[in-house]
């Protein structure tokens, strides 16, 4: 089979020479991966906010303090392989190795135990952590406070999150403000399909489910701005559903509720439906939005005080939801743009 | 709609043609998806040209298709899974592409989501589960000093029928489109409201058959490892190979049920309005989380514990040594296969439970690191006063040793719910399965496919380009995944078809350069197998034992005959053929020849091959007719070949007396090798004794 | 093992395992409607018979015994027992724990 | 063991390695299919124990069972398991083949019986609204229960294939075999039966 690329192989052959050099010295590359990895496991320049390396609350600090941690710990039982390999391979190298040749030797007692009880022992702390961790943060537990927490009802949809005040009896869209040092205590929905909802400097994840509710508990120690998001892929719009996060001192949060009430529309059913259609926030911005609101966000004064609860009943009524009356669906409705793939 | 609704030919129609869209939408996707579909056609098409051109369909039939030989099945596997891989491979670019071109991309969500689905889809069931179970089958047997698998029929069966899924997935380029629910397929976004096409019925049924498939074969190995080892071989006389193989198979049996009661339970919801997983009337969507994961966690294992035991046999082989620690390495496999089913719920940590069970599940997972590092240790004490030779399976296993131990790092790091919250779908976790799956399990098999090729074959592969190759991978693997890991770390979600945050964009050029050293390594490699075939006279080894190997399989001839052994061997040690080669025992004739019994070809396989095709195609496409016809055809051709009651062929004392006498003559005039020589063409197979 | 009485051997194993069998289910089909179903122990008694059934038709029709020959089976069953164990326990428990902690609506 | 299979003489040994012919291999093989389709059931039965409470307002077990059907059908599988295990001594001491087969037709029909009283039974629970679509729970139990029914189906039409060839070929050893893998696999059905009776009928109609 001569016709098996001739003219290739002569490009290549030079090429090969040269590398043939650095062949000889394989064991070099061993210790190149590491270098890598150093670079980017600790990105120097953070400039991005939405994560938890940079946290705004002590749910994401102490994430961020046991992620490296964590990191930290596994070490002692990795180290050792990143040093040693590159040494038996110098050392016992077939060619000039200077190292002693032992053919048979196949156990030896106390190295046996070294091998078991090193990583028993990182595993053993680690689990330690892990359960004094997970523990305290359980994010269905309330944070405690000086001040009682605020409650916020999320809604997913495709492809924004709705976040109803229940207590201040408004609503907003691409748009979440919790005042500084106050404990923040959410339950979660979705009116579609299952997404995670996810705000990285001030807490971790958790998934929302239609007809179901789960609870996500935080509270922010620093003014600024984040953003919050869902990761669970949903569809066109998915890398849309995105919202800011604004922490706001005690009056600049009482200014704020205050302009979502002088601003915002009223949000009854037939504004909900509008909103739970398959569209994306900048869709819906140009249908619902008035002057008066940000470009970004929407604001809603609550009608319905049992809205989040008539959203997760949705699913409990005992009939079949046919398309039409299940949000997300084509048929419920869906945005321009959304019928044929939104071109990034 | 009801399901009934449809007409003769169901949901198709000129539509479904993916060339139709280019006409109604010109775009860059469109291009892209339809230059997908016409290479596919093309080579399709193609291939068909040159079976005729040479005149080979004779031979394909009667040497290949209807062949009950372990070794012949075993390699139409690894074909079947290589070319999969191309295109999971190419999948891989155009993601990273797109990626790197963002926010600015070319391809439609959509697409990008087939994309992701496909590729996940197609690299774990029909690239990494087809290649682990080709180079089994084509050497376990031989390891053990087996004639063939327990059930060579059935072995051909579960080829056909992963393969016929997997060209359904290829006739998904082509009519209709591919789920965009990634390779897990949660509902309810895969249910029918949400994605009523066909997307997800190819997903379905291209699971549902490979993993019958797959079942079948963990069935068949675990039966052979366990009832046809040789005299002598007690379990502790395995191959570390074997050990891998046959947890491995026992994760085949155990795990692969709950994913096809996901899937089928997945089709019922879709095809029958049934509610398993449906947002209204009581379905749970979380139930099918748990299955999937039930199956998908022992999946991940399924495919990296074969790895493990290649490189183990690498290990050992290019130090000139004895494995180290065996009692230590087959306990710790066991561990982990048992573990392995005790820990799928750290797939889901953010799904509400309470912080209990996301503790006993965090601290499961954490235990699997201790015996996966007792693995590590003893890979590295296997070197330790060895005599290392840095051969292209060698420099993979190292590279494999080094970069997987960072995937398990953060293998370890995702253990802890606490931190898991926060890069849960992030590209860390992409990251971390790449980094096990490609040095790991890629890695594991490309070192085996280059320390067992000549055995196989009968000649070496071009040993330049394969450390070229090797290398590349290495670099090309550590560019792409990474950067990921910061940008995951930074927030960046996965399944992002696009991105505003510019932070993320340098990771994303990186990832991008360094997916092209990959598509170099993948060239290379290409490369190395076209020089070799080109030099295959130059590089034969004849003798069958070209690396000084310490196990049964390198001690019969190169490529091994039908049979694998004129007689079969007992086995008085751990690396038995070291042992027999130290004794000056090796290369003998046996005392008798006698007849050997073998079972015959059989088109059983083929025919199952074209019929589940087909009916796969027809419950896509809603054609009840045609579904029904083919089910029927399965049943009726499975009872008929019951019928068939000579389906042993004998081979005669006196071939086997010939092929034997010819090799051993061969064997008396080959000069041996030293190690130094082994990739000169000196080399014919016949290992030297250096010690 | 075929020996001249190996017939009527092997025919009362049967007979004895299906008298047995008939036994524990009319047992468990009398005890369900006696105790009525307001007391969920009742549960415990059928899981009882039943493992019992198991257990008398593994040994009388499946020939499963602890003997040397056997060990192989012995120890496949016993290993599938123990995974299926871990699913069926595992999945019920998280999914009670999350039925639990997802249905209230404040 | 099932050493059932020690009544089969080995294959008259040409070489050693002619191992897929070794009646044990086989049956063991066998065991550990029935293995893996025990996990896929128990998998099934997992979902059915997570859906007993989603019923979703539409029927559950208190309106929907018959334990007066189900006693019947539980008595004809047991009685089967019998019969078949008969049959299986029959063949293997060799006693005369119409014997056998009257054993084996006897099992078909019983088996037969318990698909139409099953059969029935979904009908009369269709007729009460208990239909699959109707909820997460009424899907979990038909998702359950005719899976074992369809089990037995294919074991009748194994019996059926079985009986055929003992008339075609008479009582070789490869019929043999496949009978003992047969009777193995209906005496697995009852197991998942009982299975089905505790969980799925009492454990639903007493949590139901
Ligand atoms: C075995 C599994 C496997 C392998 C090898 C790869 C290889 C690659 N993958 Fe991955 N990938 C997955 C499994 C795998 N992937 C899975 C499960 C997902 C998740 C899908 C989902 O979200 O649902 C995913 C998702 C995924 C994404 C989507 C990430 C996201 O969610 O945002 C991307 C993006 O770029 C990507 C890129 C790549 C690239 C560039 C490669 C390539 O660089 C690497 C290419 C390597 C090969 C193709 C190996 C081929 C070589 C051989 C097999 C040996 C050849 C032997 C001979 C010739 C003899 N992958
Ligand atoms: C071959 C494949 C493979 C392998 C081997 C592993 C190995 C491991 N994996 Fe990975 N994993 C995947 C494939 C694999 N994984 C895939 C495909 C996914 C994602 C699927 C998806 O969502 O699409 C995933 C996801 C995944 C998650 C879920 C994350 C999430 O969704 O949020 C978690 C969480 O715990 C995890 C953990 C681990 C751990 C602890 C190991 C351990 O086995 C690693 C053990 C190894 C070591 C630790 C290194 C060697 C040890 C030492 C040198 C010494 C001792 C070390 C210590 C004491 C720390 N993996
Ligand atoms: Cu999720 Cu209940
Ligand atoms: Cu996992």
């Amino acid at each position: 089979m001569d016709w098996t690329a001739k003219a290739p192989i002569g490009l290549f052959q030079k090429w090969m020479q040269v590398w043939g050099e650095i062949n000889r010295r394989s064991y070099g590359l061993a210790i190149f991966p590491f270098i890598v990895l150093l670079i980017f496991l600790f990105p120097q320049s953070i400039s991005a906010t939405e994560s938890f390396l940079m946290p705004l609350g002590p749910v994401a600090h102490e994430q961020k303090t046991h992620f490296f941690w964590a990191t930290a710990l596994t070490m002692v039982a990795i180290l050792p392989v990143f040093i040693l390999v590159p040494v038996i391979l110098i050392k016992y190298r077939r060619k000039k190795g200077k190292g002693i040749y032992a053919p048979k030797w196949e156990s030896y007692g106390p190295l046996e135990v070294i091998m078991w009880g090193v990583p028993f022992l990182v595993i053993f702390v680690l689990s330690f952590m892990l359960w004094r961790a997970t523990i305290s943060l359980d994010p269905y537990e309330e944070i405690e406070g000086v001040v009682p927490p605020i409650s916020v009802q999320v809604v997913g949809l495709d492809w924004k999150w709705l976040f109803i005040y229940p207590e201040l009896k408004i609503a907003t869209v691409g748009e979440l403000v919790v005042p500084v040092h106050t404990p923040v205590s959410m339950i979660l929905t979705s009116d579609t399909v299952m997404q995670s909802f996810w705000i990285a400097a001030l807490a971790g994840q958790i998934y929302v489910m239609p007809g179901m509710t789960t609870k996500l508990n935080f509270i922010a120690t620093q003014n600024g701005k984040t953003q919050g998001e869902n990761t669970q892929y949903t569809g066109k719009g998915f890398t849309g559903q995105k919202f800011d996060v604004l922490i706001k001192n005690e009056e600049a949060f009482q200014a704020w509720v205050a302009q979502v009430r002088a601003r915002g529309i009223a949000l009854d059913s037939e504004t909900y439906n509008r909103l739970a259609m398959r569209t994306t926030r900048v869709e819906v911005q140009k249908e619902l939005g008035t002057a008066q609101m940000p470009e970004h966000a929407l604001y809603f004064t609550l009608t319905d005080p049992q809205l989040f609860q008539s959203v997760v009943m949705r699913y409990h009524s005992g009939k079949p939801l046919n398309m039409e009356q299940q949000p997300g669906t084509e048929k419920f409705g869906q945005g321009e743009d959304a019928a044929e793939g939104a071109q990034p | 709609m009801n399901i009934m609704d449809y007409g003769w030919l169901g949901k198709l129609s000129w539509d479904s043609i993916v060339f139709s869209k280019l006409f109604t939408n010109f775009s860059v996707s469109e291009v892209v998806a339809s230059t997908a579909g016409s290479i596919v056609i093309f080579a399709t098409v193609a291939i068909l040209f040159l079976l005729t051109w040479f005149r080979v369909w004779g031979t394909l039939w009667s040497v290949w298709l209807t062949s009950t030989d372990h070794k012949r099945i075993g390699i139409m596997y690894i074909v079947f899974a290589l070319v999969m891989m191309t295109r999971g491979l190419l999948e891989g670019m155009v993601m990273r592409a797109q990626q790197a071109a963002a926010p600015d991309g070319f391809l439609y969500a959509d697409h990008f989501a087939q994309l992701f689905s496909t590729h996940g889809t197609i690299m774990i069931f029909f690239v990494a589960v087809p290649f682990v179970v080709g180079l089994v089958n084509y050497v376990m047997p031989l390891q053990i000093g087996a004639r063939d698998v327990a059930f060579p029929v059935l072995n051909q069966i579960s080829l056909a029928i992963t393969a016929s899924s997997g060209i359904l997935l290829m006739v998904s380029l082509v009519v209709g489109e591919f789920s965009t629910g990634g390779w897990s397929a949660y509902p309810p976004y895969t249910g029918t409201d949400f994605n009523p096409g066909v997307g997800p019925d190819y997903w379905i049924w291209a699971i549902v058959f490979s993993g019958a498939g797959t079942t079948l074969t963990g069935i068949n190995f675990t039966v052979t490892i366990l009832k046809c080892r040789a005299v002598g071989m007690g379990f502790f006389r395995m191959p570390m190979f074997c050990w891998t193989v046959l947890c491995s198979s026992i994760l085949m049996i155990f795990a692969m049920p709950p994913l096809s009661v996901a899937a089928l339970m997945l089709g019922f919801d879709r095809y029958l309005d049934f509610h398993f997983f449906t947002n209204d009337l009581g379905g749970n969507m979380m139930n099918y989380a748990n299955l999937f994961w039930l199956f998908g966690h022992p999946e991940v294992y399924l495919l990296v514990l074969p790895a493990y035991g290649i490189f183990s046999e690498v290990f050992s082989t290019y130090s000139a040594k004895r494995l180290y620690g065996y009692k230590s390495l087959v306990f710790a496999t066991m561990s982990i296969a048992v573990l392995s089913f005790t820990v799928w719920l750290h797939h889901f940590f953010t799904m509400g439970q309470s912080p209990t069970i996301n503790i006993v599940f965090g601290i499961a997972t954490m235990l699997i690191a201790v015996p996966t590092g007792v693995k590590v240790y003893d890979w590295m004490a296997t070197m330790y006063r060895g005599r290392i030779r840095f051969t292209t399976p060698m420099i993979y296993s190292i590279g494999f040793l080094i970069l997987f131990v960072i995937g398990g790092l953060s293998g370890v790091i995702l253990a802890n719910p606490t931190v898991d919250f926060q890069v849960h779908n992030t590209l860390f976790l992409v990251a971390h399965f790449h980094n096990v799956l490609i040095p790991g399990v890629l890695f594991g098999l490309l070192a085996g496919y280059n320390y067992w090729f000549p055995k196989a074959f009968g000649f070496r592969l071009d040993e330049r380009l394969g450390k070229w190759s090797a290398y590349l991978w290495i670099v090309g693997f550590m560019l792409t995944f990474f950067p990921l890991y910061g940008a995951g770390l930074l927030g960046m979600p996965r399944r992002s078809f696009s991105y505003m945050d510019l932070t993320f964009k340098p990771y994303m050029l990186v990832a991008f350069i360094g997916a092209m050293v990959v598509l170099c390594a993948l060239v290379t490699l290409i490369l190395q197998l076209l020089v070799s075939l080109r030099d295959r006279k130059k590089n034969r080894v004849p003798v069958g034992d070209p690396w000084d190997g310490r196990s049964l399989e390198w001690s019969i001839s190169a490529p091994a005959p039908s049979y694998n052994f004129a007689e079969l061997p007992r086995v008085t040690d751990r690396d038995e053929f070291t042992e027999t080669k130290e004794q000056g025992r090796a290369y003998q004739p046996p005392k008798v020849y006698r007849n050997i019994e073998m079972p015959r070809n059989n088109p059983l396989g083929f025919i199952l091959c074209v019929l589940s095709g087909i009916l796969m195609f027809a419950l896509v496409w809603y054609i009840w007719w045609l579904a029904l016809i083919t089910a029927l055809a399965i049943i009726v051709v499975v009872i008929a070949s019951t019928f068939r009651w000579d389906s042993e062929q004998i081979i005669p004392a006196s071939q086997v007396q010939q092929d034997t006498e010819r090799w051993l003559e061969l064997v008396k005039n080959t000069e041996p090798v030293g190690r130094d020589l082994e990739n000169t063409p000196q080399n014919n197979g016949y290992a030297k004794l250096e010690h | 093992m075929a020996e001249k009485s190996g017939f009527s051997v092997h025919l009362r194993t049967y007979l004895t395992g299906y008298v047995l069998s008939v036994v524990l289910t009319l047992a468990a089909f009398w005890a369900v409607p006696a105790v009525g179903r307001e007391n969920k122990s009742v549960l415990l008694l059928v899981g009882l018979l039943g493992v019992a059934q198991l257990t008398v038709q593994l040994k009388c029709f499946l020939n499963v015994t602890t003997q040397k020959e056997g060990r192989d089976n012995l120890a496949l069953i016993l290993f599938s027992t123990l995974i299926l164990l871990i699913i069926v326990l595992g999945t019920a428990w998280i999914m009670g724990n999350l039925a639990m902690r997802m249905h209230t609506t404040m | 063991m099932s050493g059932n299979s020690s009544s089969i003489s080995k294959p008259p040994s040409v070489d050693p390695g002619a191992i897929h012919k070794d009646p044990d291999m086989v049956i063991f093989g066998f065991w550990v299919f029935m293995m893996s389709d025990l996990i896929f059931f128990g998998v099934v039965f997992a979902i059915y124990i997570t859906m007993i409470g989603a019923t979703a307002g539409g029927p559950g077990p208190r309106e929907l069972f018959d334990f007066g059907s189900l006693f019947a059908q539980t008595m004809l599988l047991l009685t089967s398991s019998l019969t078949v295990g008969i049959a299986t001594i029959t063949m293997k001491h060799q006693r005369s083949q119409g014997s056998f087969l009257f054993w084996v037709v006897i099992t078909l029909l019983l088996g037969l019986g318990f698909l139409t009283l099953e059969l029935y039974d979904f009908s009369e629970m269709a007729a009460k609204g208990g239909v699959p679509q109707r909820s997460g729970y009424l899907s979990a139990f038909f998702g359950l229960v005719p899976l074992h029914g369809l089990h037995v189906t294919f074991g009748c039409l194994w019996m059926l294939v079985m009986i055929v060839q003992v008339l075609m070929v008479g009582m070789t050893d490869l019929v043999k075999l496949r009978f003992l893998r047969l009777a193995l696999f209906w005496h697995f059905l009852d197991l998942i039966w009982i299975g089905i009776f505790s969980v799925v009928y009492f454990g639903g109609w007493v949590y139901g």
